[in-house]
């Protein structure tokens, strides 16, 4: 354990990313699933990555663990306290994934391997990575469990993973990524499976380590909750590109992007009066394939001109230095926040009645034309989730086709679930993660 | 490709595990186009149909011009028996064709007949599960039990005399269990997705829910599947009559020609090797163009 | 678990049943397709009158309603008598006993064979995919899929110039299976075994490639990766395992099958095992020994697929927690 | 198994409650649907899992009840029980007068048009080898609507929920992105013009700016028909607006039910406190109110003794050990299960500092 971390304590950030570019090769054309995208993050800092399914923000974390699928072309700069990682051979860049760098991934039930007990998965990386040897590695394993919250971790150790809850699992993966002690720590979407109770706990522990160690995190999530209170940073993303990225108390008090503040006013919430509904943002994201130019949210936008939908616009400072957003028509800065209130709750009555327009516009006339559009976008969100969840078969190659494997499943039940009848078996999935194991009270 | 391998081929193990096919080659989206392989594919089973089809204009597969014991003439010889003649001196060209026939015949009858019995009984114990389902596995189970080859010896040996029909029978018979459990496998995997548990809760009678919600989404892959069959079903016959206990002798029968001949293999080894070949095209021909179409629909399914 | 191997076991009893009284309707199914037809046939010479027939069948209890002569081969069978044959008059037993080493050395010969064969090249071809040397794998696994035992059978034959059909005098395998007779076995064997192992290379093949290709799409694959593992790492230590199940299961049911599908290279071989014994049997119109014979592979091959199942529950720790 | 036991002895009482206050309304015409101390139990492998242990709940005609619940907590298995999709074990489902766990096959399918569903997975909910149109007319086939009306009604809800019949009739559900698949489905159960529309998660695996959309057009559907609705979610925030009471489910049981305002202004069951703490506000300045509840939901084959929820309650006492708490009334209209509640006679401080 004698890496020397303090060597980037001084200017040099712990992540600096450039222009960073992942373009996948589809059938279709070229899906530009991160179209340049800059930031950096301090140590001891946690940056937001926010936006909706196929905005790319998976595929841009992805693509800093090398684990973006084949077809996917990455260009730009990723540097990792001062050092280059794009573009080094493979197995330099092992040595930062999982090291120094690590992740934990969406869904605790997939993201484990069920034939593998967890004190191996948790060990594997450290004999990977710090050369430790098999009785040292459990040790600090068994350290690792009890350090996430794990009760009784030396019996835990021994089980396989669907022997956990849901919530437990989540905890493992979060002391499988901690294992070599890693600077930066990657939480893709981390909670979105999980229950919110469960989903505050696992929150509240990555918090927790995060201060305790000093590391840097990113902490990628669709929902602005999840990040409002707990980043230094965030960083809105829209289709491939970074729309805004600001300070978190600063994005919230006034936020510029025509497009965040559309996101927040869609988050059902809880601290505003009933009255005030959740409003939706008509239409849905581009086609990344054939998108051209101008502002991707332009089609979308309430307050989209010809401008918009010609010039692309880029990320500007506007008042604040450290407030960057890449809109034409930002969003007034409110100067007083009373101020402010007044004006959103003008702005409200306007926007409403816009997206009314809109909607009645989408229900009519324009869905015959922007129908096809639309379904063409959910293609392309569908390529994008697909590329993201394909894993490196080197040369693009099939991913299993769905009908097999429930195929499998299905005969599997033919035999084995004989054992309960078909409503038992839905049943139990509803059950299914509180079955594995009673939770200590 | 063995007989034995049926139950494989149509991803019918226990653990209902599929055998892949050239499915797993293409990405979604990225079909692969279709290469060389299969048009040659469709070629071969071209000239089968076209050998069907015609097979009365060659010389009568069952004359003996040359009725003595050295009647064999080698191939390339004489039009228009230029496949050479047989111990008999009958046209190989002309039993070729006739042949193809047999083939045919035992490589379509069967797998239809598979596809009507199994697949209507597969949907029904997928529907119903429960008893219905229990009752109709153990018939299934108890004919999977034999190894296939086996059981068709079994049924040569009482289904008496053999011809193609027997043939046919017997191989209907063993293609029924297949289908039934491809069929169910596929309908369960459905009837968990909520657009039947919709039908249901709208009150669909089971009838609408059989045939409108779960068949459709079935029968491309057993439509892909059979293709396959239809190649083991060929083989099958082939092997029984190698051994002797097939389509009897004058019936011309691709196995039965190599089984006649393959004393005669270090003589006359055109006489072994040209229905030998045959019968590898047609099989694999088959095995190309069901390859492809499984991938085609299970790549259609990913994409849903 | 154990409620699940307990409906195996359960749901085995009345396939069983299924199978054994197939087997002793056979004589029935017999007359169905020609009332003339007796299941005495090699008993009968040219001077028999149809009283002697009748008296035949009756003296051999075929007169008897099915379900009393079944009770009867139940009884009989459960002590290891399953008649005697109509060609030899020896009992089934005997001949079943003497043959059955001969066929299961074959089958293991030819199982371990694909097996050694289809891993390496199945892993290899996964971890290619879509690379050169995948197509070239795909291409000659299609290819050899195509091939028919029997056609294989007579082209390695002739391509070793190996006489036309071997007629050796075979060790007598059967007094005990030790390995040193499995050794000796081989020296006969060894072609026949690869003959059979041709047929299930492909498969074994594509089933692992396309299992591992399904595996290493999963998210814990990708949690693997991004620990920084090396691909040789992830490929072995955490794909081939959760990819493997099926292949052992149907390595298992293979064996099942092949015990009753050596059938062709025995009788090609002129191997003295099981399958050749019942080519004869029916060539001989030898009722009792393919009956009994059917019923030993048969049921042979109904234990082992549970038992596999059985494997199956203690490999894969998802199954064994159920 | 005295763990099971008990609190299913004591249900019987908690129902007495129930009744009560169904006596009431019972006379009243307005009550569409009536759920009546319903057991839902199913035999696993190791033993019986009671998804619903003794549930009654009502709801008026054109009122939206929403039910909130952790994953486990029973909420989809009682909607599939109150559809009879599962054959609940005892317990009543009385719709519009008629109790459906009595009804005849052909009865049931004859009420069953009157009760519609919507399913979480928009995607899986649709036969990806129909067409949009013959989807949304599944209902109208089969209650036997004459051709010639099927077309143009088909058509006209399709429009309804903003999708143009031209452009979608003639295609499949994946040329459709989830939002849109969800019009669909919402399409296939609105046209029959039914009475109760259940709702399971409908938006929970859509992305936050369609999630408004569809919540919205519940919304609209319910004013423009009059349709009362059930409305399942895991998440508070979500049936906040849509609801106009709402259930709160534990481990099988209803723990608080009442008018959506006092749910969400006055919680009284520390559960629903817990559960609307752990909604993460989009405000960086708000924190969370209450301590984060600790572990996760028990395993509903093995139910704590006493309150269900004791095991994780910050205020659990002995007494919540022993004693099942009935569903009681705090406020008018709303009650709930718990011996300590936050409002009302009792102190909860007490509670605390006891604990």
């Amino acid at each position: 354990m004698d890496r020397n971390k303090d060597a980037s304590a001084s200017d040099v950030p712990l992540l600096e990313v450039e222009d960073l570019k992942v373009h996948l090769n589809t059938p279709r054309g070229t899906l530009k699933a991160v179209d340049g995208v800059s930031f950096r993050i301090g140590n001891g800092q946690t940056l937001g990555l926010v936006g909706e399914s196929g905005s790319g923000k998976s595929m841009l974390v992805r693509s800093l663990m090398g684990i973006s699928p084949s077809i996917a072309k990455i260009s730009g700069s990723v540097k990792l306290s001062g050092a280059e990682l794009v573009g080094i051979p493979r197995k330099q860049a092992r040595a930062v994934w999982g090291n120094r760098v690590a992740m934990v991934f969406q869904d605790p039930m997939t993201s484990l391997n069920p034939v593998v007990r967890i004190d191996r998965q948790l060990t594997e990386s450290m004999r990977e990575h710090l050369d430790m040897s098999r009785a040292d590695a459990r040790t600090r394993a068994v350290d690792l469990l009890k350090l996430v919250g794990i009760p009784e971790p030396e019996k835990r150790a021994k089980q396989y993973p669907h022997q956990l809850s849901g919530g437990m699992r989540q905890r493992v993966t979060i002391a499988m990524a901690l294992a070599c002690d890693p600077d930066l720590l990657i939480a893709d979407e981390a909670t979105t499976a999980l229950d919110v109770t469960v989903q505050r706990q696992i929150l509240d522990l990555l918090q927790e380590i995060q201060a305790d160690r000093g590391m840097g995190m990113i902490l990628v999530s669709h929902d602005l909750g999840v990040v409002a209170g707990r980043t230094d940073e965030i960083a809105v993303m829209y289709a491939g590109r970074m729309v805004e990225h600001s300070p978190t108390q600063d994005l919230f008090a006034h936020r510029r992007h025509r497009y965040t503040e559309a996101l927040l006013a869609a988050v059902p919430r809880l601290d505003v009066p009933k009255d005030q509904r959740p409003r939706p943002i008509p239409g849905s994201p581009p086609d990344l394939v054939t998108f051209k130019g101008g502002c991707a949210f332009a089609a979308r936008c309430t307050a989209a001109d010809d401008v918009c939908r010609t010039e692309r616009p880029v990320m500007t400072a506007n008042g604040n230095p450290r407030h960057l957003s890449a809109c034409h028509h930002p969003v007034a800065v409110g100067g007083e926040t009373e101020a402010a209130e007044v004006e959103g709750a003008v702005k409200t009555a306007e926007v409403e009645e816009a997206v009314k327009a809109a909607e009645a516009e989408d229900t009519e006339a324009t869905d015959v034309s922007e129908a096809p559009e639309t379904s063409e976008a959910a293609d392309s969100t569908a390529e994008v989730e697909e590329a993201e969840e394909a894993a490196e078969v080197e040369e693009a190659d099939a991913p299993e086709p769905v009908e097999t494997s429930e195929t499998s499943e299905a005969a599997e039940a033919g035999d084995a679930a004989d054992e309960a009848d078909d409503e038992a078996e839905a049943e139990a999935e509803d059950a299914k993660p509180s079955l594995s194991k009673e939770v200590p009270a | 490709m063995s007989l034995t391998q049926t139950e494989n081929s149509l991803g019918l193990t226990e653990s209902g595990v599929e055998t892949p096919g050239e499915a797993a080659a293409e990405i979604k989206g990225k079909r692969k186009k279709a290469g060389l392989l299969w048009w040659f594919a469709c070629a071969w089973l071209g000239i089968i149909v076209l050998m069907v089809v015609f097979a009365d204009l060659l010389p009568n597969p069952y004359d003996q011009p040359v009725p003595d014991a050295s009647a064999h003439e080698s191939p390339f010889s004489s039009w228009p028996e230029f496949l050479g003649t047989d111990y008999l001196g009958r046209s190989t060209l002309s039993r070729i064709a006739a042949g193809a026939r047999t083939s045919v015949t035992v490589a379509t009858i069967p797998v239809a007949s598979g596809i009507l019995i199994g697949g209507l009984l597969g949907l029904v114990s997928a529907y119903f599960r429960g008893t219905t389902e229990a009752v109709i596995d153990i018939f299934a189970d108890a004919l999977l039990a034999f190894p296939p080859l086996l059981l068709l010896l079994m049924m040569s040996s009482v289904l008496y005399p053999p011809s193609v029909w027997t043939i046919t029978l017997g191989l209907a018979i063993l293609t029924v269990p297949g289908f039934y459990r491809l069929t169910k496998a596929n309908a369960i995997a459905q009837s968990k997705r909520e657009y039947v548990v919709v039908a249901k809760a709208m009150g669909a009678r089971p009838g609408r829910i059989m045939f409108k919600e779960l068949m459709p989404n079935t029968v491309a892959t057993i439509l892909s599947y059979a293709v396959i069959v239809m190649a083991v079903m060929i083989v099958a016959e082939g092997s029984l009559s190698f051994l002797g206990v097939g389509v009897p002798d004058p019936e011309p029968s691709w196995g039965g020609m190599v089984y006649k001949e393959k004393d005669n293999l270090e003589d006359y080894p055109g006489q072994v090797f040209v229905p030998c070949a045959v019968l590898f095209l047609t099989v694999f021909s088959l095995n190309v163009i069901g390859d492809r179409l499984r991938s085609k629909f299970d790549v259609r399914d990913s994409n849903l | 678990m154990w409620r699940l191997l307990g409906r195996k076991v359960l749901h085995l009893i009345p396939v069983l049943f299924l199978v054994t009284l197939a087997t002793t309707a056979m004589p029935d199914m017999l007359k169905l397709g020609d009332s003339s037809a007796t299941p005495v046939a090699p008993k009968i010479t040219m001077d028999m009158k149809p009283e002697d027939i009748k008296k035949l069948e009756h003296e051999y209890g075929y007169d008897k309603p099915l379900l009393e002569r079944y009770g009867t081969w139940v009884k009989d069978a459960v002590t290891g008598d399953f008649g005697t044959s109509m060609a030899t008059d020896q009992p089934v037993i005997d001949g079943i006993k003497e043959r059955y080493p001969v066929t299961l050395e074959l089958a293991l010969a030819a199982l371990i064979i694909a097996l050694g064969v289809a891993v390496p090249l199945g892993v290899w071809a996964a971890a290619k995919a879509g690379r050169i040397p995948d197509k070239v794998l795909g291409g000659v696994s299609s290819g050899l899929l195509a091939v028919p035992p029997f056609v294989s059978a007579i082209l390695l034959v002739y391509l070793f110039s190996v006489p036309g059909v071997i007629s050796p005098v075979f060790p007598n395998l059967s007094t005990d299976l030790g390995t040193a007779n499995f050794i000796d076995g081989l020296e006969y064997l060894w072609l026949p075994a690869i003959v059979l192992a041709l047929a299930e290379i492909p498969q074994f093949q594509r089933l692992l490639r396309s299992d591992m290709l399904g595996t290493l799409q999963e998210d814990y694959i990708l949690t693997a990766r991004s620990k920084g593992l090396s691909a040789p790492y992830v490929l072995f230590r955490h794909a081939l395992r959760p990819s493997s199940f099926s292949l052992i299961t149907i390595s298992g049911l293979t064996l099942g099958r092949l015990i009753g599908g050596t059938v062709i290279v025995e009788f090609y071989f002129g191997i003295p095992g099981l399958g050749q014994s019942i080519v004869n049997a029916i060539n001989a119109k030898d009722i009792p020994t393919v009956q009994g014979t059917v019923v030993v592979i048969a049921v042979g091959y109904v234990v082992l697929n549970a038992l596999v199942d059985i494997g199956y529950m203690l490999i894969d720790p998802r199954v064994r927690a159920r | 198994m005295t763990a099971e036991t008990s609190p299913e002895t004591g249900e019987p009482t908690g129902s007495a409650t129930g009744t009560a206050t169904a006596g009431d309304t019972a006379v009243s015409d307005d009550v569409l649907l009536s759920v009546n101390d319903l057991v839902q139990r199913f035999r696993v492998p190791g033993g019986v899992v009671n998804a619903v242990a003794g549930v009654s709940v009502e709801l008026k005609r054109g009122r939206t009840l929403g039910l909130v619940g952790e994953s486990g907590c029973g909420k989809s298995t009682l909607a599939r029980a109150i559809l009879q999709l599962t054959t609940p074990t005892s317990g009543s489902v009385v719709f519009d007068g008629q109790d459906l766990t009595k009804l005849s096959k052909d009865g049931l399918r004859t009420m069953r048009r009157r009760i519609q569903m919507v399913f979480q997975d928009p995607i899986s909910a649709l036969n990806p080898r129909r067409k949009i149109k013959d989807i949304v007319a599944e209902g109208l086939v089969i209650s036997g609507t004459p051709t010639a009306e099927i077309g143009p009604r088909v058509a006209d809800m399709l429009r309804k929920v903003g999708l143009d019949p031209d452009f979608v009739s003639e295609r499949r559900p994946h040329q459709f992105s989830g939002g849109q698949c969800q019009r669909i489905a919402i399409a296939r159960a609105m046209v029959v013009n039914p009475d109760l529309l259940i709702c399971d998660e409908p938006v929970a695996s859509l992305d936050v700016s369609v999630q408004a959309q569809v919540l919205d057009l519940l919304d609209e559907m319910k004013g423009s028909t009059g349709v009362s609705m059930i409305f399942v979610a895991h998440d508070l925030a979500v049936v906040r607006n849509i609801s106009d009471e709402v259930a709160v489910m534990y481990l099988g049981t209803i723990c608080e039910t009442g008018d959506t305002a006092a749910i969400y202004d006055s919680p009284a069951h520390p559960y629903t406190r817990a559960l609307l703490d752990a909604v993460p506000a989009p405000d960086p300045g708000a924190s969370h109110s209450g301590p984060a509840l600790k572990g996760e939901i028990p395993s509903p084959m093995r139910p704590p003794s006493g309150c269900r929820f004791r095991t994780r309650c910050p205020l659990a006492t002995d007494r919540c050990a022993e004693e099942v708490p009935q569903l009681r009334e705090v406020a008018p209209g709303h009650r709930v299960a718990c011996h300590f509640p936050l409002v009302g006679d009792d102190v909860p401080k007490e509670a605390a500092a006891a604990g």
